[in-house]
């Protein structure tokens, strides 16, 4: 993508006006996925596995079918046949599967029939009517104990071509990368540690569960209102689940109550749609917090090894990591991208890095920020730290010592464009965070973090009217501000003041196909489609400047909202405002908007590096975190609030994983803690004001340096809160969530 | 012509070759002249492969240009939450 | 099983409904008063999503069934603003990006408010004790406490 | 499900004598909705007591002691001006259970009826010695706050009987008490182990104590060996080393979500000091 038309310095980028959505949500006007009914809605509830694993004998629906508040059930059999693929290939089949089981029920919480009925009572009361025989089989829900010979077998043939041969059929998918010489790198070294780290899965938590609202009738066409990250991909899945025509299926996406990775994907949404096909009526369907626990899709959980070897001067000679991730009954942990991330924060001669994708008998894995990023930086920046105890070293100086930037080798292969790692790093030792003085019982945790970044199939539109304003419709759902940045960069372009930008999340009928709502796309690709877009109505705008003063259009530029002549050899005319153009629009060649469809490819990475107070009381166990602050690369920051918001976000969900939050299973493979009491989130007493410094290292990639920050802010603190953690405990954590059982058993495990 | 690196998981698929090298001005036609130098590489390019050219991760696109000389990646499809 | 005839009033308006004995207040207020700004978070107490005070009481909504409200004075986040003005804890939680999704919003509105109404002067550590049960997974909280502070401030000088 | 607002204890009891299947009384409602909502236990029956007069009721005694009305929150604990200067470790115990939005609600009875080892209020209760008013059919009774819970989620109540009253003994002089519980966070959570002490001096010399514990056992337990280790003592390390070895002893706790049997062992007798250096200070008027 050619951008010959940088800009640095900017009128509305970079200044925090209101949201245009602030009204809406602080008066409860805001309608979220579950605000919104239909004349003769019913509504929906799913059945769902008690049994960890179990085969599905018999479902007898007739008790439930004769009750008179009962209109429709569905099981598996309402869905359309969709082709079984290995790995990753046949995700649509993983989806059905996961949506509705098949044969077999594959984890606590598994979805096996639904109903249709006249209340929300009558239909969870209808639940209890239904039969179902199952035969209950062996079941695993921890990853080492899943890659053993005599694991219980998830799925044959689910491994794609990437696993070697002679490996347990639960591993689905094997990555390995790196360059150089890992074993001559550890000759070199003047230590080497070697370790293992676990991390438990943790869940996203958005406060909205999920909920929708579907209709769909017996010609194929149907509408479907639900909380989503994107409604394009919820659009198409439904449709080949349902084996209906895609573009006939009209998806609106409601406010998003919090995403996170967590809302990429469908659930309950083809089985509103179902029901509703078969009822022939609106179906509202409403999950609770404990299905939202149980059979949503939390983060990976963890088991990993590294090593590395580092000379007295602070130079990292070889780094090593092999990363084991389980995702559930399905293909898709995303191991690969932990070892990819794991040690691209350093310029290393030597890495050579293992990933794992491994199936177990709990819920799919879904997204979560940066997934699987956070889990490989905690192991990696745990040794670091230890490294550097070990070694007398400052641990941000090793860091800086071994930094990647512009020309280093990744570790995943390729050379780095410009990036911001060490701005970040050189920010933390000028913070005065790094120098201030710890209590007793403190200690200070660091840690670097890095992400890919994602840019995404985009469309944008934008429209003016004859007033001078302009509505702007996008296709990524607003997760945390977006509509206010959009506002923004269009304003830039056009000239025109922010409050006369009105900014749309449009359905899936009213704009061309959008990626989600993920991998840190929304500023950046919907941004840059923006931009482009309001480029494109400006050249239209000047067309009509050029042909109402009768000059070439080359001879007219657009400055301030304004149609001028290009200098002084194109004519004598006073500027013309945009209001100008627009006002006589349809009589000047007709209505003016603009356009972009495409997949911007330059999302850029990003690098964050956190600095974290933590004390520990040695006689409990318990932590407070006492200061935290974050340092990241945003590039280019369109509306700093909403960037700090972002890094807050991602350092308190690292706080949550890192202390508290986990998934726990009984011996039984049921999850035993499927509600907010026992998963334990962060709540405001817990936390400290979290500081921020944006740092600006404009991405190559943007038109106005844009790089995503919603994901890179939660791959450092996992390592960082440890790594304080560890420093104030004095001994070294390697099990997340460091909860006060396990931070107490620690240390009377060092006496 | 253009050196393609390839990840070192895929070495079981070209003869142990991990850099290997094609005709190609676009994406597309790189994705196309791997499978034709080593037919096994169907498999990991129909499980999702990203290229990147000189740094940048080209995510899904077959249509990106490669400049003559570029440094070129093959990476496994990259997802975000 | 019938239904029970509850007359109560919500932000000011009396109004009545009919109700299964158990259907939350929460369930009463969305699904027969539309009123849908209380949102469902958990259902268990544990987010603060359903905030409402009753008879000027902060209590999570769907832990009291729809016919306890019976002649009851129920305040919800639709009746903070008066009119078309904010309350100034409104405007400070857009001017201060104190929202990312909202979804929370509603609940930590309604209970802020019955913080300042109960101590116009409140510490950081109070606010953050006040506010424990309302959960926010976006914001970290940062922008929230500061938003509520600031409106203390700012209504301590107006008074 | 049936849902009926009796104006009197005597009416309520009958309710529940007469009542076939499961019975419920709603008090604040905090446990019982959530168990509703989450169809762990399904009533036939709901009785609500709070159209019961006197029910939000704090009334102190001629005696100095305390009546609580079976639906008074503990938001109105809180608020009052005196119950908390004469029982900080019963109002703070019952403070500490959920949010703010749950105080608006939640009960002292409720706490107690719904039969968790891990209720915060009970082992303030134990220890202070409180007593609650039973209404059954067969009339009142007194019955000591440690004999009610008979194991999780189980009461010595029988079919029609209701906690109509909620009794705290007068503070009297040289005496204070205290509560303390460990949770992983700062608030919102279940107790993982919870100590009450309350103790009377004479001088610097402990002349009375109760020390209970809570989410260790099946039970709230009242330890005897536990007031036993500190009784005659002015509280110096070599006791407190006593009080937590004997609350560490009495323990029988269970590995759960929550916690191991190894770290509430071990914190419990943590607790037990702190709570009990609390309640010494606030014996000897001391701000703590």
């Amino acid at each position: 993508m050619a951008l010959d038309d940088r800009k640095s310095d900017f009128t509305f980028v970079g200044t925090r006006p209101n949201r245009p959505d602030g009204l809406d949500k602080v008066t409860g006007r805001a309608k979220f996925g579950a605000d919104i009914s239909a004349p003769g809605m019913l509504h929906g509830a799913v059945l769902r596995s008690p049994h960890a694993h179990a085969r599905i004998v018999k479902i007898d629906a007739s008790k439930a079918e004769a009750h008179k508040d009962v209109k429709a059930i569905v099981t598996r059999a309402d869905f359309a046949d969709v082709p079984f693929r290995p790995g990753l290939e046949g995700e649509f089949y993983n989806v059905l599967e996961n949506v509705m089981a098949g044969e077999k029920a594959l984890y606590d919480g598994h979805a096996v029939a639904a109903v249709a009925a006249t209340s929300a009572l009558a239909a969870r009361d209808a639940l209890k009517l239904i039969e179902v025989e199952y035969e209950v089989l062996p079941h695993v829900t921890d990853v080492d104990k899943a890659m053993t010979p005599d694991a219980p077998v998830i799925r044959e043939g689910a491994a794609d071509y990437s696993v070697p041969e002679g490996m347990h059929p639960n591993v689905v998918r094997y990555h390995e990368s790196g360059h150089g010489d890992v074993e001559a790198g550890f000759a070199d070294a003047d230590l080497v540690i070697e370790d293992s780290f676990v991390t438990e899965a943790t869940h996203q938590g958005y406060i909205e569960p999920h909920a929708c609202l579907g209709m769909l009738g017996n010609d194929g066409k149907g509408e479907l209102w639900c909380t989503t990250q994107g409604h394009w991909i919820a659009q198409k899945t439904c449709a080949a689940l349902l084996g209906i025509e895609t573009s006939q299926l009209r998806v609106t996406a409601s406010e998003i109550g919090g995403g996170f990775g967590g809302k990429t994907t469908v659930f309950i949404e083809p089985v509103a749609l179902a029901l509703s096909r078969k009822a022939n009526r609106p179906v509202k369907v409403v999950m609770t917090r404990s299905e939202v626990f149980r059979a949503t899709g939390p983060t990976s959980s963890a088991s990993m090894d590294v090593k590395i070897g580092m000379k007295k001067d602070g130079t990292i000679s070889a780094a090593q990591g092999v990363f084991r991730l389980q995702g559930g009954a399905f293909p898709g942990a995303p191991g690969d991208m932990t070892a990819m991330c794991a040690f691209a924060p350093y310029n290393l001669n030597n890495v050579k890095q293992i990933g794992y994708d491994v199936m177990s008998n709990r819920p799919k894995q879904a997204a979560y920020r940066a997934p699987g990023a956070p889990m490989g930086a905690f192991a990696v920046e745990s040794v670091i730290d230890e490294l550097c105890n070990k070694l007398g070293l400052d641990p941000v100086d090793v860091r800086l010592k071994n930094a990647a930037h512009e020309g280093t080798k990744a570790s995943y292969g390729p050379t780095y464009e410009r990036i911001g790692l060490v701005e970040t790093l050189e920010a933390a030792k000028a913070h005065p965070h790094y120098a201030a003085p710890l209590k007793p019982g403190q200690g200070r945790g660091i840690s670097c973090g890095f992400w890919f970044n994602h840019g995404g199939e985009t469309s944008v539109s934008l429209a003016l009217s004859e007033d001078g304003s302009a509505q702007l419709m996008v296709g990524t759902p607003d997760i945390g501000g977006s509509r206010a940045s959009m506002a923004l960069m269009a304003a830039e372009v056009l000239g025109i003041a922010y409050e006369n930008i009105r900014v749309t999340v449009a359905d899936t009928a009213t704009l061309g196909y959008n990626d989600v709502s993920h991998g840190s796309r929304v500023t950046y690709a919907s941004g840059l489609a923006t931009i482009k877009a309001a480029k494109h109505a400006v050249e239209k705008l000047c067309e009509r400047a050029a042909a109402k003063w009768g000059i070439p259009v080359d001879a007219v530029k657009w400055e301030n909202g304004c149609a001028v002549p290009s200098g002084p050899n194109a004519g004598d005319f006073d500027p013309m405002p945009l209001a100008d153009i627009t006002a006589d629009m349809g009589s000047t060649g007709g209505p003016i908007s603009g356009h972009f469809e495409a997949t911007p490819e330059g999302a850029g990475v990003s690098f964050g590096t956190h600095i974290v107070d933590a004390e520990v009381d040695p006689e409990t166990g318990k932590t407070s975190v006492t200061r935290y602050t974050v340092i990241q690369d945003a590039g280019k920051a369109i509306h700093p609030t909403y960037v700090e918001g972002q890094f807050q976000g991602g350092a308190a969900q690292g706080i949550g994983w890192a202390l508290n939050e986990e998934y726990v299973y009984g011996e039984d493979g049921r999850l035993q803690n499927s509600i907010f009491l026992d998963y334990r989130i962060p709540v405001a007493s817990d936390l400290p004001m979290i500081d921020t410094v944006i740092v600006e290292v404009p991405n190559p990639g943007h038109p106005f340096g844009v790089r995503g920050v919603g994901e890179t802010g939660i791959v450092p603190p996992l390592a960082a809160i440890a790594n304080a953690v560890s420093n104030a405990a004095g001994v070294r954590m390697k099990q997340l969530p460091m909860s006060p059982p396990r931070i107490l058993a620690a240390l009377k495990d060092n006496g | 012509m253009v050196e393609v690196h390839l990840w070192s998981g895929l070495r079981s698929l070209t003869g142990g070759h991990h850099v290997v090298e094609v005709e190609a001005k676009t994406t597309g036609e790189l994705l196309v002249a791997l499978v034709q130098a080593h037919p096994q590489l169907q498999a990991p390019i129909d499980a999702g492969v990203s290229i990147a050219i000189n740094g940048r991760v080209i995510a899904t696109g077959l249509t990106e240009p490669i400049p003559e000389g570029s440094e070129i990646y093959l990476m496994q499809r990259l997802r975000g939450g | 099983m019938s239904k029970l005839h509850v007359s109560t009033t919500v932000n000011g308006d009396a109004v009545e409904y009919l109700c299964d004995p158990r259907e939350t207040l929460l369930d009463c207020l969305r699904d027969k008063l539309n009123l849908t700004g209380a949102k469902e978070g958990c259902g268990t107490g544990d987010c603060g999503a359903c905030s409402v005070t009753v008879d000027g009481r902060l209590v999570c909504s769907c832990l009291m069934l729809g016919v306890e409200a019976e002649g009851k004075q129920i305040e919800t986040v639709e009746g903070i603003a008066d009119g078309d003005v904010l309350h100034p804890l409104q405007q400070k939680m857009i001017e201060y990006a104190a929202l990312q999704c909202g979804i929370c919003t509603p609940g930590i509105l309604v209970a802020a408010k019955s913080l300042l109404e109960k101590n116009p002067n409140p510490t950081e550590e109070e606010t953050r004790y006040w506010l424990a049960g309302n959960l926010c997974r976006c914001t970290g909280y940062d922008k929230i406490i500061r938003a509520v502070m600031d409106t203390a401030a700012e209504l301590r000088e107006a008074s | 499900m049936d849902y009926h607002s009796p104006a009197s204890f005597a009416e309520a009891s009958a309710l529940a004598a007469n009542a076939t299947g499961i019975t419920r009384f709603l008090a604040g409602g905090t446990d019982v909705l959530v168990q509703l909502r989450s169809e762990l236990v399904k009533p036939d029956t709901l009785i609500d007591i709070k159209k019961i007069n006197g029910v939000h009721d704090i009334t102190r005694n001629a005696d100095g002691s305390w009546t609580l009305g079976v639906a008074t929150t503990g938001a109105e604990m809180s608020e009052h001006p005196e119950l908390g200067q004469d029982w900080p470790g019963v109002v703070e115990a019952m403070d500490l259970i959920g949010s703010t939005q749950v105080q608006g609600r939640a009960t002292l009875t409720g706490n107690l009826c719904n039969g968790s080892p891990a209720a915060d209020s009970v082992p303030a209760m134990v220890a202070a010695g409180v007593t609650v008013t039973v209404t059954g059919p067969d009339g009142t009774r007194e019955v000591a706050v440690e004999d009610i819970p008979t194991g999780p989620g189980k009461t010595s109540l029988t079919k029609g009987e209701v906690v109509s009253a909620v009794n705290i003994p007068a503070r009297g002089e040289n005496a204070g008490d205290a509560y303390l519980r460990f949770i992983p966070r700062t608030e919102m959570d279940i107790a993982v182990v919870g100590v009450g002490v309350d103790l009377r001096l004479d001088g610097d010399t402990i002349i009375e104590a109760r020390v209970s514990l809570g989410a260790v056992a099946p039970t709230v337990l009242l330890v005897e060996d536990c007031a036993k280790a500190i009784l005659g003592s002015t509280l110096d390390d070599a006791t407190l080393d006593a009080l937590a070895a004997a609350a560490s002893a009495a323990c029988n706790p269970i590995d759960d979500k929550r916690g191991t049997i190894a770290f509430r062992t071990e914190v419990v007798g943590v607790l037990a000091k702190r709570a009990a250096k609390i309640a010494y200070a606030r014996a000897k008027g001391e701000n703590a």
